[in-house]
């Protein structure tokens, strides 16, 4: 593996890690009602957004869910910026009227978070096109559950990126649940990679533990799109740490399955790795936690002074004309 | 039954007793379960933990089989609401969040209310949709609409809600009882209000019929879901002023029990709508322009508290209890009045 | 082929005539201003609905769309309500309110046409789940175009279908064009029962040009529905002889594709092999053309004559309660 | 330009010429298409002979790649255009029938009027929706609806529409400049109605500005769509009475122009609405209602002129024109003020 490599994949243990210590003060804030309302944390699946979003240019577009605080930052929004969202403060990525679920940065390319499931796909689609129609090869990456594999919107956005070749790649993140309910009461099939043969297009599924597995076949499929060849879909098999939302207990998970997942934590195998080739020793890893721990919570008491949005600044906010 | 929720209230069944908004939308399901097996639940995360808002509590047990988690498709699982009444069951639909019945809004308008017209009469189509909106919990900009008036303008549906946690025994049970499909409104930010409520077939509510939550002979303030909690407390604040307050609950929102909001105002002379919703299209401004239609004449002009027209929903707490109504503003609009 | 085999099929040669020049009598009534509005008519795909229903039993169920004369007449709605619906009289199936696009007999099972492209797929959907929970072995059918397999409701429909296996047995009649759209432009396979494996159920491609061929495929999906082992997609390759709707000319029809799909007319198809058999001559088949065109004329005539709706009658089909 | 639709006009370019409604929607498109190369159609059918309804006529060979066929999927196509308009396109999508609005609702309520807010201002969402709603033309019960009213509630997205082919012309070039969601209704009913329109960029109608077809000084008759045209006939049937109608056209019914209507009202005294809605949750109930709660108090009690609200439309031919209003019951609506 060249420098480079090596470099990037310590980085991305970086990344991974703040995005998990940034979710994990999340719950803290909820608990002190700092944050309010819900929060749909990502711990366990720091791998996708770190893997998928590292083989994207500058100028490519992405959609993102409720659940993606991790993509967020992965994409560059700043976490100052992330943690004043939560807060409601106007130093928010969204000036704090978003709230959780939006995170947004258009001058990122991030073109918006979801909260009604499924509603991203076409934004995404609609990018993508947007850039075969004006020349460009940008593509879009856009991020969904499993549970959003079973509304209108997934099928009809696949659908029209494959009949008019549309660069763009479908991830689902399959952590096995939507909600509290687990796929297989609502889904009669565990890979949901094959659901891209409904649309005649590349379906793969990718162990969305393992950060270089999922960069390379977002890269992949990136590639394909870029090259005009149309969309793929990718099925990550994740988890997630926590509950659903907010407090959520989940309850319904049968004994030992967090237990084995957790074996298989994306920061922990990365680790193992980095570990085993000398890029970065344990102690390295342990030093790099703690200086992501403090940067994570200096930046959360940075962020609690950010400026409360007033009613006349939103109000601006709902038409441009 | 063995539910918590349940065993706090079975003692004194038939009896007033004291409980919460959400168990009142459990007793609700639970009372017609029992005395209807047609009665089927359907919705995402129903059966699970008793359901995103806990209102179900109990009933997987208390009725196994007939309590179903569906996947994420709420115009299809509407849609199956209808294909399951027309061929002899009573399918009650939950909806976790009103914001969306817009994903469901083919069925919701152009289905459910339309199918008994369509075929010539041929069937009825007993569906009953529950759906729980309204803002106040943080949650933002697409899980806080009420919903309450986005269906009022469909003959063939019917269009229910309860601002109380009798209200939401009554009707819900009434909603559940009718044959033509209603849409049935809870408000999220009164789960935890306690009320009074009786159980039994006789509280079963009328459909059509308003509701006046506290009489007066001052002013008529005319509120639903929240907003009706709210106007109760404007009414105990204004009554320390010497302001008798009346305060009706229309429940109905399709039809509209236009004669008693009408007999009301005739009494009292003065209104004030209070709706957690803008102005424009919604519930409010029907009832306004129906009494100015009909030739009533106010001596002052009647005033509306809603959510404001130049801004959505945001997520920034405060700003979130700036924008939805309060009691104080409820009663500052009666103040307004003279 | 036994005697009641070729029984059933010279009736399902008269049910096929039925509905042809049924669907001719209704254009001619709507070019005299009798039939207003809109007719989507289905000559040319006579087979997909004499073959298919005739594999149901009373109990089942169906849901159609707008397209669905031909459904209708077929699972015994007369003819004449058929007619006099079309000309809004309240003899008609649905008393003149529903018009072309809602042909409706409840009490045959057939619970409803639908003018929403993929609403009928939830409902048949609904009703074979409720005969599953009432423990009834009854099925549903239901009828959509190729069109309709790009809309939401259609996967969402598939997949709960399978995730619960519901007895129903979804019939996509692609018949290579959306309106004036050909399939292609919007639809990036050809073989729409390749979308079954986004919901692991069997798909199936049928000639829906051969009525015996639609049968059989029918009858196993339904048997298979039946016992309880859940949906089936079957695709019918078919065509329409007339335009999408009213007048339309279909000048978006490559050349000689008309002419190469009337070679395939499912009544001349089953008309050979019926005088090859000597089951029923072509002097016989003339013969019960001319009976038909009779009984048809016949019946349009009588329909014309039944009574026009008032506004009380139609004000008692809003509500029940 | 190769088409006969714009041939008959070209040669007036700038001038007034007789053209129909249709022409009218099919000259906006074209002289917007023309003047910005980011504009984009899509739709049903769009590219194909016209368009079902034959409003884009010539646009696919006058604008080539820029007019384009989508499948069946009206919420995901209308949220594409979200995605097509924040990367610097400004798409116009058509839905063929307004119903079929039902089935975007998520992208027309949730996503489109919500997205520049819930980002906090990021950006502007210059997404144009076109829908070709109305009844008369015998197409029953799913394929009737105006659905005008259906979007009045929802801050974040403007509502327009037009009741004449000038109408149609200067509102619809005026709604794809916007630079925030539109939705602009056409009816069916008025396509071959024929008008005089001037053609070029002064003709660009004002966003959120009503119009007076006719002045006069007896009654305030405010009236969209198939109505508007109705209302003008009523208006000279009454002329010849001796009453002298005022018709205004709202055009855009969110923002909604109550000075406009306002003024009007305080000249006339008197206001019948004619709308081809139910009165329930439309602009005509939040007119009303608005005039109400400012005040205004009518002499005589406004009428409402509109759909039943106890029936849905029928395909029935007699019973549809029996339920949409004629221009002789908007007269008589008007007689019976005084
Ligand atoms: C249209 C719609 N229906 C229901 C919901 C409520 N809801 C929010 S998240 C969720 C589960 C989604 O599951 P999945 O797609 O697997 O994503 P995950 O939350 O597991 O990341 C549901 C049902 C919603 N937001 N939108
Ligand atoms: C939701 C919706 N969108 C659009 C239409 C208009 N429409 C009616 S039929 C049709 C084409 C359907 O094609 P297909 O499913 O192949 O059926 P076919 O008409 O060929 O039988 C369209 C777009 C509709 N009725 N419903
Ligand atoms: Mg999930
Ligand atoms: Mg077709």
């Amino acid at each position: 593996m060249s420098t480079t490599a090596v470099d990037a994949r310590v980085e991305w243990y970086r990344r991974m890690l703040e995005i998990r210590l940034f979710e994990e003060k999340v719950q803290e804030l909820f608990m002190e009602g700092l944050v309010q309302g819900t929060t749909h944390l990502c711990q366990g699946q720091e791998a996708v957004s770190v893997g998928a979003i590292s083989a994207l240019r500058d100028d490519d577009y992405l959609t993102i869910t409720y659940r993606g605080h991790g993509q967020a930052l992965m994409r560059g929004v700043s976490m100052e910026a992330c943690f004043a969202e939560l807060m409601g403060r106007s130093s928010g990525c969204c000036k704090g009227v978003g709230g959780s679920m939006h995170f947004t940065a258009v001058d990122k390319g991030l073109l918006g978070a979801f909260a009604i499931v499924g509603a991203g796909l076409p934004v995404a689609l609609g990018a993508a096109y947007s850039a075969k129609l004006r020349g460009l090869d940008s593509v879009a990456l856009t991020f969904c559950g499993d549970g959003a594999t079973n509304i209108g919107t997934f099928h009809e956005a696949l659908n029209i990126a494959a009949a008019w070749k549309v660069g763009i790649v479908f991830i689902v993140e399959n952590n096995l649940y939507g909600e509290y309910t687990p796929l297989r009461e609502t889904t009669p099939l565990d890979d949901l990679a094959e659901r891209a043969k409904a649309h005649a297009m590349p379906g793969v599924i990718v162990d969305g533990q393992d950060v270089d597995a999922v960069h390379a076949a977002v890269s992949t499929a990136v590639a394909r799109g870029r090259a005009g060849d149309g969309p793929s879909l990718l099925e990550m098999k994740t988890y997630r740490f926590r509950g659903h939302s907010r407090t959520d207990p989940a309850k319904y998970r049968p004994e030992g399955e967090l237990e084995r997942w957790r074996e298989r934590d994306p920061i922990v195998l990365l680790g193992e790795q980095l570990a085993g080739s000398g890029a970065l020793s344990a102690q390295e890893q342990t030093e790099m936690r703690e200086e992501v721990q403090i940067q994570v919570d200096a930046t959360a008491e940075r962020a609690k002074e950010g400026p409360l949005p007033t009613i006349e600044e939103i109000r601006s906010y709902v038409y441009a004309a | 039954m063995s539910t918590q929720l349940e065993s706090e209230t079975s003692a004194l069944a038939e009896d007033t007793v004291e409980m919460t908004y959400r168990e009142a939308v459990n007793a609700a399901l639970f009372d017609e379960m029992e005395s209807d097996s047609r009665i089927y639940l359907l919705g995402e995360d129903v059966a699970n933990d008793g359901g995103v808002f806990k209102t179900n509590a109990g009933l997987p047990e208390a009725f196994p089989g007939r309590v179903t988690n569906t996947p994420i498709c709420e115009n299809t699982f509407i849609g199956m609401a209808l294909g399951m009444s027309v061929t002899g069951l009573r399918p009650v639909v939950e909806v976790m969040f009103s914001d969306f019945l817009a994903t469901a809004a083919d069925a919701m308008i152009e289905e459910l209310p339309k199918f008994r017209f369509m075929t010539g009469g041929q069937c009825s189509v007993p569906v009953t949709v529950r759906s729980i909106g309204g803002g106040g919990g943080r949650f933002g900009t697409q899980h806080s609409a009420t919903g309450e008036s986005w269906f009022i303008a469909f003959p063939g549906l019917i269009v229910a809600s309860a601002g109380t946690p009798a209200g939401a025994y009554g009707v819900l049970r009434a909603a559940i009882r009718h044959e033509d499909p209603v849409v049935f409104f809870e408000h999220k930010g009164l789960y935890a209000r306690k009320g009074h409520v009786s159980r039994g077939e006789d509280q079963i509510a009328e459909v059509g019929k308003a509701v006046t939550l506290r009489s007066g002979s001052d002013v008529t303030i005319v509120a639903t879901l929240l907003m009706a909690d709210r106007a109760l407390q404007a009414a105990e604040e204004l009554a320390g002023e010497g302001i008798d307050a009346e305060v009706v609950d229309p429940r109905w929102l399709r039809p509209f029990d236009l004669p008693h909001i009408h007999a009301s105002v005739a009494r009292t002379g003065r209104l004030v709508v209070a709706e957690e919703q803008v102005h424009a299209g919604g519930w409010g401004a029907t009832l306004i322009s129906s009494l100015t239609v009909a030739g009533v004449t106010f001596e002052v002009a009647p005033a509306i508290v809603g959510l404001p027209d130049d801004v959505l929903m945001p997520y920034s707490p405060s700003l979130e209890d700036a924008i939805i109504p309060s009691a104080a503003a409820i009663a500052d609009a009666v103040r307004g009045l003279s």
